[in-house]
């Protein structure tokens, strides 16, 4: 097990370096005092090798540079913006999760009849959405037409909630103003329309994957050994069944992270949530390369850390793949 | 004392195609402690046949039957879920794939404890004491080590001992063991199979032994079933089947493995039976053998019945001779 | 076997394509999605034909409601924007744009990606693991990301969107090629074709390739569906295609701000990329199933 | 001069682990030596993971042997040399065990057929056409079954088109590796007699790979008994059937049913593994019944008695020794 770990640490260090190999190529095209901002103060060294030195010194050291619009320390300026995105998807994952399972496996169970068919083609109908025309329909009917959701942003002006963990759901509960929770309902419901827009594509694919791992499991024989022993229905399912289909279920979690982090620079555009995908977007059209290089890179290796646990998780669900070695 | 009673069990398959009937009005008996063999090739239906007994077909494949009475009681005439109690409690099944009817997710003590705790409960305590009991009876030397395992580290013959130590821990009065042997090593098998006719021995119960190959029926069992695309061809006692067989499936089946000492000479050939094996959407018409078989006449053409045979068992095959008492098919008989 | 009687024969056994063709066809939820395809590329094509108007034409006439609207009129069927150009013109070009764009985008993805796919499978373990790596942390790039960073240093517009798309789709093909060949160049018929004396290209062009057709048709309607996605998703954040283009993305951010008093503006574009979408998805899906892909 | 000579191979693969470097070494087989005549069939018999599969390999020139030669009419057949290639691919033909996988599944039966002629023969299209419907019905298939796909055949069609694929280009040699193992009873009979139908019409030589103790004793004429990559018997039939002198050949005939009541006296051998053998032990010390304490440090050698039969067994050796 610890060698497993351990392996897994030097694939993610190799990871790692080699990102850094690649974002070190991207600034090669930033304008020049972009650069200068990672390298050495005032001038840059001769050769590309002791330029990208000097690059993973800047790096390491967590001095990223300064916003070239705004004139602060960008690494500073994106842990004020994670926050808000995380909470975002964190909630997209659980509600797409939440929902997603328990459909595939009722899919599976009752494959090729009318519960199968009404998910199989929901699930071609939601992975088929345009995400950002999404977004603007249920802003158009929950929002304008039924008023029932708020428009944009994470909180309602009338509350003034001071950011200490920078999640505003905890916040608030943390917050000793008399309206905590009220505050905490209203934050609710900022963030239910942009988790269900970013959850959407999520969502079908977690129940596509769970329905084929699920009858795949399903027509195995320990599962028609556990029926023989006189085990439960529901003991069958979720605990013998899920089990086994639970590594594909994981493996497609780790590939949807990335999925989802796109999907945040469209919904926090839709919606004027205040995180790192509006932010880096801002960037973009200011064309300050600082920034966006500072927000590749801290998302591009969260991305590779959050799949290296997903690997390890999966080493734990699956005893079979930890005693490989 | 009767264990099972099978009457007229039919199978049938629903493909995209139509449905398929993959076991036919199939008929036998299993008297207590007796070891049953039965014997068919791929595709003949006696894994499915195996499966309905035990209530475990996929939800494509739908069972009938006139009975079907194990040890007393009516399965039947039961709601599904009561017949899934009943028939854990009462009989056990063990598939080929040793490795794949273990749940590898967990350890060989949860698995068995779980199985414990159903159908006897008790202490964790005790209930352990008994797994212990348990795999010390399948031959297992060292279980305290092995009860901390996975079934990904023990190796085939292991793991069919640890699914049979399962299989024993409702105290099964029927036993069911589809081709346990099949895969694995040659000098595994006849430990397995030892073991497995031991138990049913020690256990006072019934035997079900599915299987492929004749040479491993031929010392154990007390009766044989061979099924052919799906129907019982032949059911008679072992000495019968095996020195004067009178279906001649049953026959070419026996003929075509080399016998003992019969060595390379040239120009000697076994008897084989032509052509393949129909799929079960392209049955021939009559007798389902009739398009195989080296005797088959005119009359093969009409559906042959399972009749009784005189001092011997029970065939379908127009060229058998009924016993003369007994003229009415099977079917009617029972009723 | 000779001598039982062959009572009909077959008179031609058809070919693996006509049998995927039959098995698809058999499938009536896939034809009709491939019907609708097919109705989508006829309008792609022939859109300056079709399209009653200019697509960057402005009229005095802005606003105007679709033709089933009390006041829309039959000039006009799916309406006008806000600039008064005519909405169908603009989708029909739209999808003309759509189409041409994700298909040079793909092509330019699988031919890098296959080849790339080919080679690391067929080379030796270091190389291979190397290029796993790579490709799997391209992958982790959270691909629009990847796109948008390229699209600022490069700098916004379509030609490079749609380099950043395609660059984004490469691992996909590596990764299903490479895979695809592993699986069939340890199987059985590969080494008995060794075994028959055969070459590395003949061996490559009759055995393996053939057999991992099937995988590589369903991973290029996937990125067809995703090409098209991504290109309208930068063209929506101002990054692919510029202002008065009919691109579809950019016409769904410039009538944003009229989803209030014009909800047709909105609804009409993100219909066409929907049903474009959800077509070959269903077209890609069946495919996977006549070819007994399973999933 | 034989048809066919093993001498002394053996084959070593190293498993190689990329993220920490260390190399495992697996013999997978050692130091094996067979003759094979013209017309006649050697049977290898043996559990799996015995070798069995690995020495074909290295016959029939997939691999190249880390040790020993293999010597085709007098002729060592080196692995990177390509003539010596064409020659042993033309003249040594495999049959697999897996009917399903072993056959091209996009491509019709004649076309696999077909690969074969215009890849080692000069024939013209005609005449490559006839030979496939010669070959074919050779086989017990009709002709026009070359229009056909794979999955249109049961099993049993399968390995017959199988057979045909090694016929057709007039081999001397034919290895096929547990050709049975994946048919039906009734359709293993029809195929074993085809393979003996056509080794007396073409006079074939067969390596016939396979562990089932019956069908050896019907089809062959020596039998090599293999345990973990080494021989441990290797004789006529008359031999090890009926006198078989290693305990593992023993254990095996104690294991079939069939054979049990021929050798009533033979025991069975030992589940569970014994403790403390050596690498250099004899290969099947962990299991024998007869193990000894010199059996666990070293490996006994193969030695022929005066009639040809070899055994890798100190107590069956030693036993000779006295006696003569």
């Amino acid at each position: 097990m610890s060698k497993m770990i351990l392996r897994q640490l030097l694939i993610l260090l190799s990871s790692l370096v080699i990102l850094t190999f690649f974002t070190f190529g991207l600034t090669l095209f930033f304008p020049i005092e972009s650069r200068f901002q990672l390298l050495d103060t005032t001038q840059a060294p001769d050769g590309l090798v002791e330029q990208y030195v000097s690059y993973i010194k800047h790096i390491i050291t967590g001095d990223w540079g300064f916003s070239q619009s705004r004139g602060t320390d960008v690494l500073k300026e994106f842990f004020i913006y994670f926050p808000a995105t995380v909470e975002l998807v964190i909630t997209a994952l659980l509600l797409a999760l939440s929902l997603g399972i328990p459909l595939g496996i009722t899919a599976a169970q009752n494959k090729n009849k009318w519960p199968d068919k009404l998910v199989v083609s929901s699930t071609l109908v939601g992975y088929s959405m345009p995400i950002f025309w999404w977004g603007m329909l249920l802003v158009l009917f929950f929002s304008l037409s039924l008023g029932v959701t708020p428009v944009a942003s994470r909180l309602g002006f009338e509350y003034d909630i001071i950011p200490v963990t920078g999640f505003m759901l905890i916040d608030t509960l943390l917050s000793d103003q008399p309206y905590a929770i009220e505050a905490f309902y209203d934050a609710l419901h900022h963030l239910i329309l942009p988790a269900i827009v970013l959850a959407t594509i999520p969502l079908a694919i977690f129940t596509r994957v769970t329905r084929s791992a699920m009858i795949k499991v399903l027509a195995s024989d320990y599962i028609r050994t556990a029926k023989a022993k006189g085990l439960s229905h529901g003991r069958i399912i979720w605990i013998h069944a899920l089990r086994n289909a639970m590594l594909p279920i994981l493996t497609i979690i780790g590939l949807q992270i990335s999925v989802l982090i796109t999907g945040t620079l469209i919904t926090e555009t839709i919606f004027s949530w205040p995180g790192v995908g509006k932010w880096l977007l801002e960037a973009v059209y200011r064309r300050d390369f600082v920034t966006l290089h500072a927000g590749l890179l801290a998302t591009a290796s969260l991305v590779i850390m959050i799949n290296i646990a997903v690997e390890l998780m999966s080493f734990y669900v699956n005893p079979k793949m930890r005693l490989q070695e | 004392m009767q264990l099972l009673r099978v009457e007229n069990l039919s199978v049938t398959y629903h493909s995209s195609s139509g449905p398929l009937s993959i076991v036919e009005r199939l008929s036998l008996k299993m008297d207590e402690g007796e070891i049953l063999g039965v014997i068919g090739e791929s595709g003949s239906g006696k894994s499915v046949f195996a499966l309905s007994i035990m209530g475990l077909l996929s939800t494509k494949m739908v069972m009938r039957a006139d009975y079907l009475n194990l040890d007393g009681e009516d399965l039947m005439k039961m709601s599904a879920m009561d017949r899934a109690v009943y028939v854990a409690s009462k009989a056990a099944i063990i598939f080929q794939e040793p490795q794949a009817s273990l749940n590898p997710c967990f350890t060989v003590s949860s698995q068995l404890d779980e199985t414990l705790s159903i159908h006897q409960g008790g202490t964790r305590k005790n209930r352990r004491v008994r797994a212990l009991e348990l795999l010390d009876s399948v031959g297992i030397t060292k279980p305290e080590i092995l009860l901390k395992l996975y079934p990904h580290q023990l190796s085939g013959g292991m793991n069919q001992r640890v699914a049979i130590a399962m299989a024993l821990a409702c105290k099964p009065r029927l036993l069911i063991a589809d081709e346990p042997t099949t895969a694995l090593d040659v000098t595994i098998q006849a430990q397995i199979l030892e073991l497995l006719v031991n138990l049913s021995q020690s256990e006072k119960a019934g035997l079900m032994l599915i299987t492929h190959d004749f040479a491993l029926l031929s010392e154990n069992t007390d009766r044989i079933g061979v099924i052919y695309s799906g129907q019982l061809m032949e059911h008679a006692a072992t000495e019968n089947i095996l020195n004067s067989p009178r279906h001649p499936y049953t026959r070419a089946l026996l003929d075509s493995v080399p016998q003992l000492g019969d060595r390379h000479v040239k120009g000697s050939r076994l008897f084989a039976l032509q052509g393949q094996i129909p799929a079960m959407d392209q049955l021939p018409v009559g007798c389902r053998l009739g398009p195989r078989c080296p005797k088959a006449e005119k009359q093969c053409v009409n559906k042959p019945e399972l009749l009784s045979v005189e001092n011997h068992g029970k065939v379908r095959c127009h060229l058998a001779k009924p016993s003369p008492t007994v003229k009415k098919p099977l079917e009617q008989e029972e009723q | 076997m000779n001598n039982i009687p062959q009572f009909y024969q077959q008179r031609r056994i058809p070919s693996s394509a006509a049998r995927w063709w039959k098995n698809f066809t058999d499938n009536k939820l896939a034809t009709s999605a491939l019907l609708l395809l097919s109705l989508i590329i006829l309008i792609a094509i022939f859109s300056p034909f079709i399209a009653p108007y200019d697509p960057t034409l402005q009229s005095a006439d802005y606003l105007l409601p679709p033709s089933w609207y009390e006041d829309g009129t039959s000039a006009h069927i799916f309406g006008t924007d806000a600039l008064g150009r005519d909405l169908f013109s603009r989708l029909a070009h739209g999808a003309g744009l759509s189409l041409k764009l994700a298909t040079f985008v793909v092509a330019i993805a699988a031919s890098v990606g296959i080849f790339l796919g080919s080679l690391t499978a067929l080379s030796n373990q270091f190389v291979d693991q190397i290029t796993i790596r790579i490709m799997d942390l391209v992958l982790a790039l959270p691909s629009l990301l990847l796109a948008v960073v390229i699209v600022a240093i490069i700098g916004p517009g379509l030609p490079n969107a749609i380099y950043a798309v395609a660059i984004v789709l490469i691992p996909h093909f590596v990764l299903v090629t490479r895979s695809a060949i592993k699986n069939e160049v340890n199987k059985e018929y590969v080494t008995a074709m060794i075994l028959d004396g055969s070459g590395k290209i003949r061996l490559f062009c009759k055995s393996i390739f053939p057999n991992i057709l099937p995988p590589l048709i369903v991973q290029l309607t996937l990125a067809f569906s995703t090409a098209i996605l991504e290109i309208a998703a930068l063209g929506f954040l101002g990054l692919g295609a510029q202002a008065p283009h009919p691109e579809w993305g950019t016409i769904l951010s410039e009538s944003h701000n009229n989803i209030v008093n014009a909800p047709w503006t909105v609804t009409l574009p993100g219909l066409a990329i929907f049903f474009t979408l959800l077509s070959i998805n269903l077209v890609g899906d069946g495919l996977r199933d006549a070819m007994d892909l399973g999933n | 001069m034989h048809l066919l000579e093993a001498q002394n191979l053996s084959k070593c693969y190293n498993l190689r682990n990329y993220q920490f470097g260390k190399t495992a070494r697996l013999e997978a087989i050692k130091n094996i030596s067979f003759t094979l005549d013209a017309g006649q069939t050697l049977a290898i018999v043996g559990e799996s993971g015995s070798g069995k599969s690995t020495l074909a390999r290295q016959i029939i020139g997939i691999e190249a042997p880390t040790n020993g030669r293999v010597v085709f009419n007098g002729e060592e057949l080196n692995y990177k040399n390509k003539k010596h290639r064409k020659l042993r691919f033309k003249n040594i033909r495999m049959i697999f065990q897996n009917p399903y996988e072993s056959l091209n599944p996009q491509a019709r039966v004649g076309s696999t057929l077909e690969e074969v002629l215009l890849i080692n023969t000069q024939l013209s299209a005609k005449q490559r056409k006839r030979k496939i419907e010669e070959t074919l019905t050779k086989v017990g298939l009709l002709p026009e079954h070359q229009y056909r796909y794979p999955y249109m055949f049961s099993g049993g069609q399968r390995q017959r088109i199988a057979i045909a694929r090694a016929i057709i280009l007039d081999p001397k040699i034919i290895i096929a590796d547990e050709p049975l193992s994946a048919l039906d009873v009734s359709i293993q009979a029809q195929i074993l007699n085809l393979m003996q139908e056509l080794q007396e019409q073409m006079k074939i030589s067969y390596l016939f790979i396979s562990h089932d103790l019956n069908v050896v004793e019907h089809i062959a004429d020596n039998v090599m008994v293999m345990f973990h990559g080494e021989v441990v018997e290797l004789g006529s039939i008359e031999h090890i059937y009926d006198d078989p002198q290693h305990p593992y050949t023993q254990a095996l005939f104690a294991s079939t049913p069939m054979y049990r009541r021929r050798f009533p006296d033979f025991a069975q051998p030992q589940f569970s593994k014994r403790k403390g053998v050596g690498e250099e032990g004899c290969c099947f010390a962990k299991r024998c019944q007869y193990c000894q304490s010199h059996c666990e440090q070293e490996a006994p050698p193969l030695l022929s008695d005066q009639n040809g039969h070899e055994i890798a067994c100190f107590n069956v050796n030693s036993d000779q020794k006295q006696a003569s």
